[in-house]
């Protein structure tokens, strides 16, 4: 179940591992796209945190918007209205239902229907889609669907540009979203 | 990291200080939208009336795309981080600055995270009553265009997209007309480029690809995406026959037909080598029995530091185009 | 011999190819003088009555010279080989072309060759009564002024030159008040530039000189001429106080008078860069207290695909010469 | 004494030279000047080639006119001007008389003129003038004239910008013109 305090840890969780991994995403950004992925989600995250920072006693839904507005406005690549457009679904039903679960599968429509991209095409879509599927969330779960994209072939996104090339790489949206997720399981009493 | 080699203050801060630097030197054209790292004319009295122009993308493209801002061409453009889309809330921002009553039509290069951010932008102005249209530019030819891709990507005919429907919309055109304009046009522009060295984003300290000293690619995009072919330097005949192929075999040239012309430099390529580019692409043409009708050479949609030339046609199948193309504007740029 | 990775093709036709790709490129604004890599206004008409503007001097400098001919501005331009003065003949082929009565006036920059090269084509003209004035051009504070040596380079300042003289010529000024324009804006014209990276001459296939991947050189000229120090590289903040302070230096800046700006990138560096740098200068002057009246941003006096950056202050002590500067043009590069 | 046919063996030596030494000569104008100095000469030499070729039956002041017509017209670099002016006053003075020595001496007051420059100022005319003024014209006296420029400070010419600096270097000019003279004693008949 979801509460301000535990979401504000899962996105700290996620901030420090956006920092840590940094370098990494944007280096498996290169040889399929523009080498800026770690520094966009960064910039993200960054924003993230200052616009958490502003919140007075906020419920659920002002916590939400405030992450998908932080991303939105301070990311600019294809990730940023992409995570954004996820938690503006979900701060629109967390007055609904807090269950993880459920917030993960609006976020999931959200990314799908602003990008267009299904399952298959080597998007972030390719882990959110498992981990919302999951009957329980695991490391092993996530660690599978990134792992997964390596084989694909990119339709969507900068990587599609490469067509065929594109296979034998992870994709680098799969690979941060892999870290949302493994923060999410990482925090207490979310699960 | 490796010292950046370049003349810059914090990596971070360079889109800002840019816009900055661009908006004081020339304040008779542009000038900053508060708050935002968007700009619009400074002449604001004579965009009274008309549709709103409104461009931009990453930063790194320069002169593109605040170079243009101005008379004649775009009412406003945004610049994004460096070979990062701007976000919503800026292009919000500009479209909302840009708007006279009429309208606003936004153009947009093909990818992702510019489409998805100008989108999200629409959508914030649509829900203030502007009406917004726009155009998806995808001039782009070195990449296979299908329904199951994100398909071709935006590149230097932008520029010529910009000059059009700022001339139409300076002519006082309206909204739907100017997406007609657009519409019609697009399918005529397209470009393909060859590289000689890649471009290092500021932040990130190091090329996004390397060439060996002897390598050029085809191919590539304007955000150091790969290309489809590298090979060992050529002639620059050789170069401009490579290209001209690759663009007859997307659209087979035409004799009779009039072509527009835009050979761009990538940024680090000398006006030099864009001209002896242009002599050999004129006498290529010209056995092919073409004779543009208009032609520009130099800087317009670059890659930071990229060395390379892109080569862009644009079969101007409505006469009426030329008369948009040669209409004069005030700009820094064009 | 190394390949030179250029867009080119014989290293000894990238003259002759360049200026024919030029002019095919932009027939509106200039065309060849038959027989020469001499160019000259293609609106010959409305050159009647006017003093001819003649310049030029070794190719690797584009826009330099041709980018500026044009009503306005330049009528001739003649375009020696890669940093090397044009030949006397050539010289004398546009100072003919050039003359519509009322005599010619040439733009020389200081360098021993264009000197002497300017000097005998003068002298031919003169034999065909042809009146013949000229300026020469010595902004680059870099190098020390001796009645004893060379004396100063002629670097960016002088597109500023060309500009002023184009002005009052096309305003029906005579030989002599060109001459006298010419003499007084002179003194107030200073230059100081920082290098990156040095150019490559296609016939030499390898850089006039070797920066390490973290060196700049400041006070470097346009042919690869050393200059007065290497350092580390700075930030773009520290760059321009080094340059300000080398102009105030040479001439102390005064806040109450109107200067001119032109920040000028080599070949190499992205306007991205020469806008950050633009930022600092702007920042540093007001801090001075000094707005610049008139400013320009881009390539102008390019040294082939040199990376660095040129500062020009031109102060503008005659109100008049704002109004040279700002009158309008028609050139491909202004 | 100069002959049509000596003279034009003697520019067809210092061609040859010029050929050889191409490299060398560009490479002595890089630290002190632009690093052009060997492709201007050779430029300019191929100019004279041409320029002689053309000529049928020519006297001799057609001869010295035509060199001094290639080297003017191809070179461009202050050597054309230079050279050019040199052989143009041969020409004025060869009616007169056909001595090396005074038609050398003429030449180097056209250079001088042209150039404005003088002696110790480290430039051609620091081979030049050794060589007019030389009682008997030898390979020592070139080759010391062209070393003598190595320890000068130049005062015209692109080298004159680095001042000091420039104090260590063989003039490129001076090392041409050794060229030229060296050229002129190893053509039979002339001195
Ligand atoms: N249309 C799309 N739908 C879903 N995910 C997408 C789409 N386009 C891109 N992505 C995701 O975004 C990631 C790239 O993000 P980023 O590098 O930050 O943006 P950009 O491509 O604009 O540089 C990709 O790895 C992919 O996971
Ligand atoms: N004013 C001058 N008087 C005499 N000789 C000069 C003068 N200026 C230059 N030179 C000679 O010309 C040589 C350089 O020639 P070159 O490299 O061909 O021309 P540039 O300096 O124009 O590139 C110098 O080494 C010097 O000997
Ligand atoms: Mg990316
Ligand atoms: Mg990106
Ligand atoms: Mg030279
Ligand atoms: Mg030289």
């Amino acid at each position: 179940m979801l509460t301000v305090e535990n979401t504000q840890k899962w996105l700290n969780n996620f901030y420090q591992k956006i920092e840590e991994h940094k370098d990494y995403l944007s280096e498996l950004d290169t040889p399929i796209g523009d080498g800026d992925h770690g520094n966009n989600m960064m910039r993200g995250m960054v924003g993230v945190k200052e616009s958490m920072a502003r919140l007075q006693n906020p419920d659920l839904q002002a916590l939400f918007k405030a992450i998908a507005m932080g991303l939105i406005s301070k990311v600019g690549g294809a990730s940023g209205p992409l995570y954004g457009t996820a938690f503006l679904e979900m701060a629109k039903k967390c007055t609904e239902t807090q269950a993880a679960a459920d917030l993960i599968l609006v976020g999931l429509a959200g990314i799908k229907k602003r990008g267009g991209a299904t399952e298959g095409d080597k998007t972030m879509v390719d882990v959110w889609s498992p981990v919302a599927h999951s009957s329980q969330l695991t490391t092993e779960v996530i660690a599978a669907a990134v792992a997964a994209t390596k084989d694909m072939q990119a339709k969507k996104g900068r990587a599609s540009y490469l067509g065929e090339r594109s296979i034998g790489h992870l994709d680098p949206g799969a690979v941060s979203s892999g870290y949302l997720f493994t923060a999410l399981i990482e925090t207490e009493g979310i699960l | 990291m490796k010292i950046v080699k370049k003349i810059i203050n914090e990596p971070q801060n360079v889109v800002s200080e840019m816009v900055d630097g661009l908006v004081r030197s020339y304040p008779q054209y542009l000038e900053k939208i508060p708050d935002t790292e968007a700009m619009i004319r400074s002449d604001s009295a004579s965009m009274k009336g008309k549709v709103g122009i409104v461009s931009g993308g990453g930063s790194g493209h320069e002169p593109s795309h605040a170079g243009f801002i101005g008379k004649g061409m775009l009412t406003a453009a945004v610049a994004g981080q460096v070979f990062t889309s701007p976000t919503p809330d800026q292009i919000y921002a500009a479209i909302k600055a840009a708007d006279q009553g009429r309208g606003v039509f936004l153009v947009i290069k093909n990818y992702s995270g510019d489409v998805m951010n100008f989108d999200m932008a629409k959508d914030l102005a649509e829900l203030d009553d502007i009406k917004v249209k726009s155009i998806i530019v995808n001039d782009d030819i070195a990449v296979e265009d299908s329904l199951y891709t994100q398909g071709r990507r935006g590149v230097a005919g932008t520029v010529l997209m910009h000059k059009i429907v700022g001339a139409a919309a300076d002519q006082g055109a309206s909204l739907a007309e100017i997406e007609t304009l657009a519409e019609k046009a697009l399918p005529h522009i397209s470009t393909i480029a060859v590289a000689l060295s890649a471009a290092t984003v500021p932040e990130v300290g190091k090329p996004g690809f390397t060439l060996a000293d002897d390598e050029i690619e085809y191919g590539v995009g304007i955000h150091s995406e790969p290309g489809y072919r590298r090979e060992k330097i050529k002639t620059s005949q050789k170069l401009v026959t490579e290209l001209l192929d690759k663009l007859d075999q997307n659209q087979p040239l035409q004799a009779d037909h009039q072509y527009a012309v835009l050979v761009n430099g990538m940024g680090a390529t000398p006006l030099m080598e864009q001209y002896i580019f242009s002599h050999d692409l004129l006498d290529q043409l010209a056995a092919k029995n073409i004779k543009p009708v208009f032609m520009k050479v130099g800087n317009y949609m670059t890659s930071i530091e990229m060395a390379g030339i892109s080569l862009t046609l644009f079969d101007l199948v409505d006469s009426e185009w030329l008369k948009y193309l040669t209409y004069p504007v005030e700009t820094v740029a064009w």
